[in-house]
């Protein structure tokens, strides 16, 4: 006997059926109808009650008011933007000084996040503790509160504009910010750019041509000499040629503050100080469980094999351990990116300071500002999570597991 | 090969233990090993030392040392006053204690709010001590009995009608809106092109409204006769007691079950009734205190408590929906979460404080603490879900099929089976976004709610207290409160961690 | 065949997305029957057996049991499953319940028995699987065996007409497989209809009314035990015979 | 938010009105949560009129920047948050100013160290504003007017604007001058500040309602009319009852001995009445929170009434 | 004593905190010995071999590996670690590496050898231990025999003058122990220095030139297998092989 494999019967009702209720059948689809018209009905209570109040009040919807000039100031933006305006550069203003302190925040966040999981793992005790101590106290503080703290610290420790404190004349630091010398193009900058480029392409070129040397030939070539030629040596020999690549306009004090320069206002900094040590607690505490997730065995594998201890948590450590931290250390950047909104606190110009804040008052378009807001918040997050599930998508293939 | 003969070796004399040459136990040993074993250790130690140096001294300098421990203004606290570099200033928190802790919470009612946390108190502490017995029974009284007596203890007020009529005016409210679509969509079938469609869908729901207001008539009407009748609430009271207890009676299998589940209906309503007397919330209950007069530490716990009991079955049922295999109910879970995963918290406390009522019918209001409440118990739930499902995940799918094996429906499975062990294994985490809450309270400060934060922010606006230690005085204070709360938490979670982790492993 | 059918399949044929798992099966069980079946792993007898319980759909065919039609839409699922009871390899009790919770949960909440009721039905089964002093523990304190007798107990409260063991016996350390295919023996000697998932052939010998053989998705061959060991008839049951009997 | 905010506010039996988060004379708080302040005194006015209980108030401090979206969602009555009067406000907001309690105008306030005698001076300063507020937007134009560079720290509350200032992070505070009063009394040492003479902009202050209800717009309107009107005919606190026996037609139609004026309204006969009694009139009020009964110390000025020279006038009740 | 010690152990002692786990060890290897160690757990089997390959420090005595000196304060760490080659009990393969990268990496990273030649050797490697078509796999897609012999392949791929064995097969299923000892013989019958700590009798019996035996962190005796199993002198290595050997 035997009976031969055959292709399953199509059953279009029942795969219908699932696709439409579920595992549940036509209860499933029942129980959709009605969630489907609660939803529905919800969802048309909130429109038509937020219609009707906007008649009322005769509040024009939609964006039009983008197009008007927001004829306010915003003390720190990264394009040019003047009163004069529109309420459209306003929010990519916004945008922008978000995407400022997100980033930078994000930049000191892991490093000392890394340095403190580090100290943390280190098998010097005291270091070990200062770590723990640092990593307990930030966790179990609202971060508003630190934020706060830190912009009253930072605004209490630093002196008015006319005692700042100097560096060579030319950096000067007081309870307006950060003022040093701002470059201005000369001709020799596009020269100066150029090499550099050259130069970081040409190290990048070296390095792997250096890998494959080794691969191939088994020659190790050691590169940096030639990486610190590319970099600092070609850039020199063009500043010889055509000139100083720019000048320095240096800040002077003029009337109250300093004028000319470049800034960095003390809410940017109190902001990224905030954020970065706060977020840097639960990175620490991400990069020492990855590190400790690797198993005590690899590191003595790779010795007994001769690695050095360098090239074992390099080629054997890290990779390991960055499966484990990736995950939770993009949520880490989310969560900073959003707790940034917390800027309106000390009057940092960021999305909800100058958007959801000012822009509203004068507009009054609330629905409207409020929804861009959460969207584009929402935007960078969905974004990051799809990248993170590209990330994790790929790193289970290259496992094989 | 070599032909190797090896040499036969026997030792007779067992070598004896000795100390190590280089001490490395002891104190010494500690300090030797730990802290001083090589040249690169021997630096950090002294950074470490620099650091504490830095860090601690000054701090340990400013709240005890160089603090002024009494006063009656500001003058008290300024160096030439003091003659001293003056620290804290402790006398501001002194002066400014009850704000800090109560508010504008009226003096002489403050007891009511001591009470209350007292009560929650001692009834969270045997929840926490897995030792304990009688979980479900003290679980029920914290997560249901005990929110409803603090809203009473806290707000004042009380209560004019009980089951029969609330159940009336909900499905009274239930009927008229559905009546109400019915006639908005008859009403929009004269400008729109589906005319006919729509007036006949609209009737026709129309219809099922005004049948639904038949059918629950004669609840209204019970209601109307107990209100006029005065002393409704008891009468109320009285015959909701009944419905119940015999709706209990009948769903536990009638006298075949014995008196016990009609016993314990009794029994609660009991309870009840002496809470209703003993508040008088059939009198009026205590004065009412509004909710713009609370704030400090007890609007902090307030919505963090409410936060955390909230989220949960909101979490519960967004992580069950996530799995769900119905697509409208799970394509709504995953979209729910992440939208609320992906917005900052302020945004929404925004969006609840100023803008809900934009969107709600014109005479409805609901009190500022309370839409705060409903943002951020919708904002934890999504949180609470991801944490769930992790739960849910951990889980082994045989517990689903052996329960079914046995005939158990999916909702029997689902939460006498799957629920308590999907809880049991996230507790920690639960534990952890709840200090994140708790944290998160302080965000209520920018929506003019004055918690812990806030109340400190506004006492720094009075000129009596100006001084230049003031506001690292109160921040060291409240940053002391906060970090008291955290920290217990933090310790419980890892507790709870490491006794569930010994559990799993015999 | 018999008078007395109790579960009777026909036709049945189940697919896993595209792959065929259970072929044209048809079996007949009577009431007080012990069947075995056995074969190579990846046959699909758990498959058969989860049917039977309606743990999985199936596209084809018709499973009757106790007079219960189990088509392929899966009616009258919770009718069936209260007559069935069944056992897993991996005992699949529930932690969180002590020993006596575990077995009058089912009788509680589906046959709306009351508890105390239910708790002296369940001391019964568990007297009769010989645990009734561990009543009171968690089955994460148990041994094994005990867990797998506490698993049939559990089984036995809801009063099953037909019980379904999944390979009982084979997650279990060698010292405890007796302990619970003793149980089972004693069940069998009661006239409890059996369907018994396993490689021991010691018990199938002992107790069974026939051996049934499973292959590829399909039952090659469906004997006594005695003859089914001694002249099996089809070339690869002599193979699997000759695998597992050493 | 619809057209029955009147018979809203009297089902509800409370009065729902924005204020300040606290700024001294117009509407703060004190130690024990009770409000006091010109604008305060208008919600007990209103809540006098419609409630006959100048307490039956939910005050919801409200910074610059949430006011109209609060005012718009319907989540307060009325604003009475020294807020000013233009043009898109009265249209793009969907809000209704009812009339101006103050009369303001936008000022400096810089430390005397500075040594800083006009707002021409400024050149190059750091300011320090409240976000959301029209105080911000004439910032911009008066610095641009005058060919002025300066940078901006603009601050969701007052209090913090005020403490940045304070602190050394601006050079300059700018708010509506009483609204520099006010704050200086907040500071360490208010001597140690002063104001700078230039007024750069008209701020005429007063409450705001939401559009599309004709009706409260008149209580509300009328209230304040009422309170000036009180003052032009020395109806004060003490002698409301007397007058309310006088036999002057004015006075009888006022106080509701005639006609049926306050029922036009939706309100009782006595309105002015209760008004009065509740929080004095105009001048009364002027003076108890912002004038010379007050730290304040501010002179009527151009608050004056219009007989004596100043820009309170009301139009005729009758 | 013998002419061509390749690891001479003298007079080491260490302790772990107050701990004294190695005492007054001494030990020669000639070159092409097969020793295999035993005795209870904790006597310092594991430590004994681990000090060797310079993985923990001690405190007192002597290590020359093949001329080299491995003091206590370990000098020549590298050098020594490149003569010997080590294989873990719990197999520590690269999971985040093909197989055949996990055999490549040090020979490339440390040797620097072409990594088409290192590829090569390693395939020759990978061949000997009888896995040559598994090369592309993840470690974590193999069994566990087969993990162990990939392990030995990769220790083997740095030619190393000596092999150490911690265990190599107590973390493995019965049926893979075979094919791992085999692995073993097999390297044994080409002459490679191994010292094995092990309980597999049957291996040490068959390969072994010698048999140490330690207790509480020294030797004890040693002997050749021959005369060790069959007269032991020390009473605790009779009480040991007493239960070791059924
Ligand atoms: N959920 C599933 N999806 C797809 N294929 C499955 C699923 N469950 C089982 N299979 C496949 O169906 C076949 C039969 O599985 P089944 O568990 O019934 O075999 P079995 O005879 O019980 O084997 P064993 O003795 O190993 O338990 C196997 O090839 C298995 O891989
Ligand atoms: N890092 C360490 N710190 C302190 N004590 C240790 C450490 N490693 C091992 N020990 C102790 O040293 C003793 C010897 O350990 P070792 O691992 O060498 O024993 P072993 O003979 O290999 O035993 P087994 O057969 O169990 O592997 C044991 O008592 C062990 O507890
Ligand atoms: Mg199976
Ligand atoms: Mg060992």
């Amino acid at each position: 006997m035997g009976v031969e494999a055959r292709k399953p019967p199509t059953q279009i009702a029942l795969k219908l059926r699932r696709a439409l209720g579920g595992k549940a059948g036509w209860n499933g689809v029942a129980v959709q109808l009605v969630f489907g018209a609660i939803l529905a009905w919800i969802a048309y209570e909130i429109i038509s009650n937020a219609r009707t109040n906007l008649e009322t009040q005769h509040i024009a919807a939609g964006f039009g008011f983008l197009q008007n000039s927001a004829s306010f100031d915003v003390n720190q933006t990264l394009i040019s933007y003047s009163g004069s305006d529109t309420y459209f550069r306003v929010f990519v203003v916004g945008v922008l000084n978000t995407l400022l302190v997100s980033v930078i925040g994000i930049f000191f966040a892991t490093l000392i996040g890394f340095v403190v999981a580090l100290c943390r793992l280190s098998p010097n005790w005291l270091v070990s503790r200062v770590g723990g101590l640092y990593v307990e106290a930030i966790r179990n503080l609202p971060l508003l509160f630190q934020i706060l703290f830190w912009y009253l610290a930072v605004l209490a420790a630093l002196p008015n504009p006319r005692q700042s404190v100097s560096i060579l004349g030319s950096f000067f630091l007081n309870n307006r910010g950060v003022i040093v010398p701002s470059p201005l193009a000369q001709p020799g900058l596009v020269p100066f750019l150029a090499m550099l480029a050259l130069g970081l392409v040409a190290s990048l070129v070296l390095r792997s041509y250096a890998r494959r040397a080794l691969f191939a030939q088994g020659r190790v070539i050691r590169i940096w000499p030639y990486v610190l030629t590319l970099l600092v040596g070609l850039p020199l020999v063009t500043m010889l040629v055509f000139g100083l690549p720019f000048s320095f306009e240096f800040p002077q004090l003029k009337g109250f503050n300093f004028a000319g320069g470049a800034r960095i206002i003390p809410e940017l900094v109190a902001l990224t100080v905030g954020l970065s040590t706060y977020t840097a607690a639960f990175i620490a505490e991400i990069v020492r469980a990855g590190i400790q997730s690797v198993h005590k065995g690899q590191m003595e594998a790779g010795s007994s094999l001769g690695l050095s201890r360098g090239t074992a948590l390099r080629l054997i450590v890290v990779p390991q351990a960055m499966r484990v931290i990736v995950p939770p250390l993009t949520n880490q950047y989310l969560n900073l990116t959003k707790n940034s909104s917390l800027a309106v606190a000390i009057g940092y110009p960021d999305l909800v300071s100058v958007w959801a804040g000012t822009s509203l008052s004068q507009t009054g378009q609330a629905i409207e500002i409020i929804a861009t807001t959460m969207g584009v918040y929402l935007l960078i997050s969905l974004f990051t999570s799809a990248v993170m599930s590209i990330y994790g998508w790929r790193l289970n293939r290259s496992l094989g597991a | 090969m070599t032909d190797i003969t090896a040499s036969s070796f026997v030792r007779e004399d067992l070598v004896a233990e000795r100390p190590a040459p280089v001490k490395t136990a002891g104190f010494l040993g500690f300090v030797r090993t730990r802290l001083l074993n090589s040249p690169t250790n021997i630096l950090l130690t002294i950074l470490g030392l620099l650091l504490i140096w830095y860090t601690v001294i000054p701090t340990i300098k400013f709240l005890l040392v160089d603090a002024v421990w009494s006063g009656k203004d500001r003058t008290a606290c300024l160096a030439e006053n003091a003659g001293h570099p003056v620290g804290a200033c402790w006398p501001f928190i002194q002066a400014k204690f009850p704000q800090l802790f109560y508010g504008f919470y009226p003096e002489a009612e403050r007891w009511r709010v001591n009470l209350t946390f007292a009560l929650g108190a001692v009834l969270l502490l045997p929840l926490l001590i897995p030792r304990l017995p009688a979980k479900g029974s003290n679980a029920g009284l914290f997560f249901f009995a005990f929110p409803a007596v603090a809203f009473f203890l806290l707000h004042g007020g009380g209560i004019t009608g009980f089951g029969v009529s609330w159940v009336a005016g909900l499905l009274q409210l239930f009927a008229d809106s559905i009546s109400g679509v019915g006639e908005v969509l008859v009403g929009l079938s004269k400008a729109s092109a589906a005319g006919p469609l729509l007036w006949a869908i609209g009737g026709a729901i129309a219809l099922v409204g005004t049948l639904l207001h038949w059918v629950i008539f004669p609840l209204i009407w019970l209601r109307d006769q107990m209100q006029a009748a005065g002393q409704g609430l008891w009468l109320d009271f009285l015959i909701t007691a009944v419905i119940v207890s015999v709706i209990l009676f009948m769903l536990g299998g009638g006298a075949r079950a014995g008196s016990r589940p009609l016993i314990a209906s009794l029994a609660t309503f009991a309870g009840i009734a002496a809470v209703i007397k003993l508040m008088g919330l059939d009198h009026g209950g205590m004065p009412i205190v509004d909710t713009r007069l609370w704030g400090g530490l007890l609007v902090t716990l307030v919505i963090a408590i409410t936060g955390i009991v909230a989220s949960l079955p909101i979490g519960i049922a967004l992580a069950l929906g996530r799995r769900s295999t119905i697509p409208l109910i799970r394509i709504f879970s995953i979209t729910y979460i992440e939208f609320w995963r992906g917005v900052p918290l302020i945004t929404v406390l925004f969006f609840a404080t100023y803008m809900l009522p934009l969107f709600l019918p014109g005479n409805f209001t609901v009190d500022g603490l309370v839409r705060a409440l409903i943002g951020v118990s919708l904002f934890t739930g999504a949180y609470q879900a991801e944490n769930l499902r992790g739960g849910l995940a951990a889980v082994p799918r045989g517990q689903e099929e052996a329960a079914s094996a046995l005939g158990l429906s999916w909702w029997k499975t689902t939460s006498l089976i799957v629920l308590p062990q999907a809880l049991r294994h996230v507790i920690p985490a639960i534990v952890n976004s709840f200090i994140s809450l708790f944290k998160d309270t302080s965000l209520v400060s920018i929506v003019a709610l004055f918690d812990l934060l806030g109340s400190l922010r506004a006492s720094f606006a009075d000129p009596v207290w100006t001084t230049p230690s003031t506001a690292f005085t109160g921040f060291a204070f409240i940053g002391i409160i906060y970090f008291i709360f955290c920290f217990g938490m933090s310790r419980y979670s890892l507790f709870v961690e490491h006794r569930l982790n010994a559990h799993r492993r015999n | 065949m018999s008078a007395d059918p109790i579960v009777n399949i026909s036709g049945l044929n189940k697919w896993y997305g595209e792959f065929h798992v259970l072929r044209d099966i048809d079996l007949e069980v009577t009431k007080g029957e012990r069947i075995v079946i056995c074969g190579p792993s990846g046959s699909g007898k758990s498959t058969l057996i989860r049917c039977i319980n309606a743990l999985e759909e199936f596209q084809e065919g018709e499973i009757v049991v106790d007079g219960i039609e189990l088509g392929p839409n899966l009616k009258h699922v919770d009718a069936v499953r209260r007559e069935v009871g069944m056992v897993f390899q991996s005992f699949n009790l529930f932690p969180h319940l002590t020993v006596l919770d575990n077995c009058t949960l089912a009788p509680i909440w589906v046959r709306n028995i009351p508890k105390k009721d239910a708790e002296e039905t369940a001391m019964k089964f568990l007297e009769r699987v010989k645990i009734p002093h561990q009543a009171n523990k968690f089955p994460g304190q148990m041994s094994g065996g005990q867990q797998q007798r506490v698993a049939i107990a559990r089984a036995l409260t809801m009063n099953p007409k037909v019980m379904l063991f999944d390979e009982p016996t084979s997650a279990l350390d060698p010292e405890m497989v007796k302990e619970v295919l003793d149980t089972m023996v004693d069940l069998a000697e009661e006239g409890m209809t059996m369907l018994v998932v396993t490689h021991e052939m010691g018990f199938a010998k002992e107790v069974a009314n026939r051996v049934v053989f499973m292959d590829a998705g399909q039952i090659i061959e469906a004997n006594t035990p005695s003859e089914f060991f001694a002249t099996p008839q089809h070339a690869r049951t002599k193979l699997f015979l000759s695998q597992i009997l050493r | 938010a619809d057209a029955q905010t009147l018979k809203t506010i009297k089902d509800r039996g409370t009065l729902s009105c924005g204020v300040s988060q606290g700024l001294p004379g117009f509407s703060s708080p004190d130690d024990k949560g009770n409000w006091t302040g010109l604008d305060v005194d208008v919600c007990r006015a209103i809540a006098a009129v419609v409630l006959n209980d100048p307490t039956k108030i939910k005050f919801v401090p409200l910074s610059a920047k949430d006011r109209f979206t609060a005012l718009q969602s319907g989540e307060i009555d009325v604003l009475s948050r020294n807020t000013t009067w233009t043009v898109s406000r009265d249209t793009s907001l969907g809000a209704n100013f009812t009339g101006v309690t103050y009369y303001d105008g936008q000022g400096f306030m810089v430390k005397k160290s500075l040594k800083v005698n006009s707002a021409l001076e400024l050149n190059s300063a750091s300011v320090c504003v409240q976000t959301g507020t029209t105080t911000e937007l004439n910032l911009a134009d008066y610095f641009k007017a005058n060919n002025m560079k300066y940078e901006v720290i603009a601050f969701g509350t007052i209090d913090e604007a005020v403490k940045a200032y304070e602190s050394g992070r601006c050079d300059v505070f700018t708010d509506d001058s009483s609204g520099l009063y006010a704050s200086r009394l907040k500071l360490t040492n208010p001597a140690d500040h002063i104001v700078l003479p230039e007024i750069i902009s008209k701020e005429p202050l007063g409450p705001m309602v939401r559009h599309g209800d004709d009706q409260w717009f008149d209580v509300v309107k009328w209230t304040l009319f009422a309170m000036v009107t009180a003052e032009e005919l020395g109806i004060t606190q003490k002698n409301v009852d007397e007058m309310a026996k006088s036999d002057k037609p004015e006075l009888k139609r006022v106080l509701g001995t005639d006609g049926n004026l306050g029922e036009q309204l939706g309100l009782t006969k006595d309105w002015v009445i209760r008004i009065v009694k509740a929080v004095g009139n105009y001048g009364e009020s002027f003076d108890r929170n912002v004038g010379d009964g007050s730290p304040l110390k501010i002179s009527r000025g151009i608050n004056s009434l219009w007989t004596k020279g100043g820009l309170q006038y009301a139009p005729p009740i009758r």
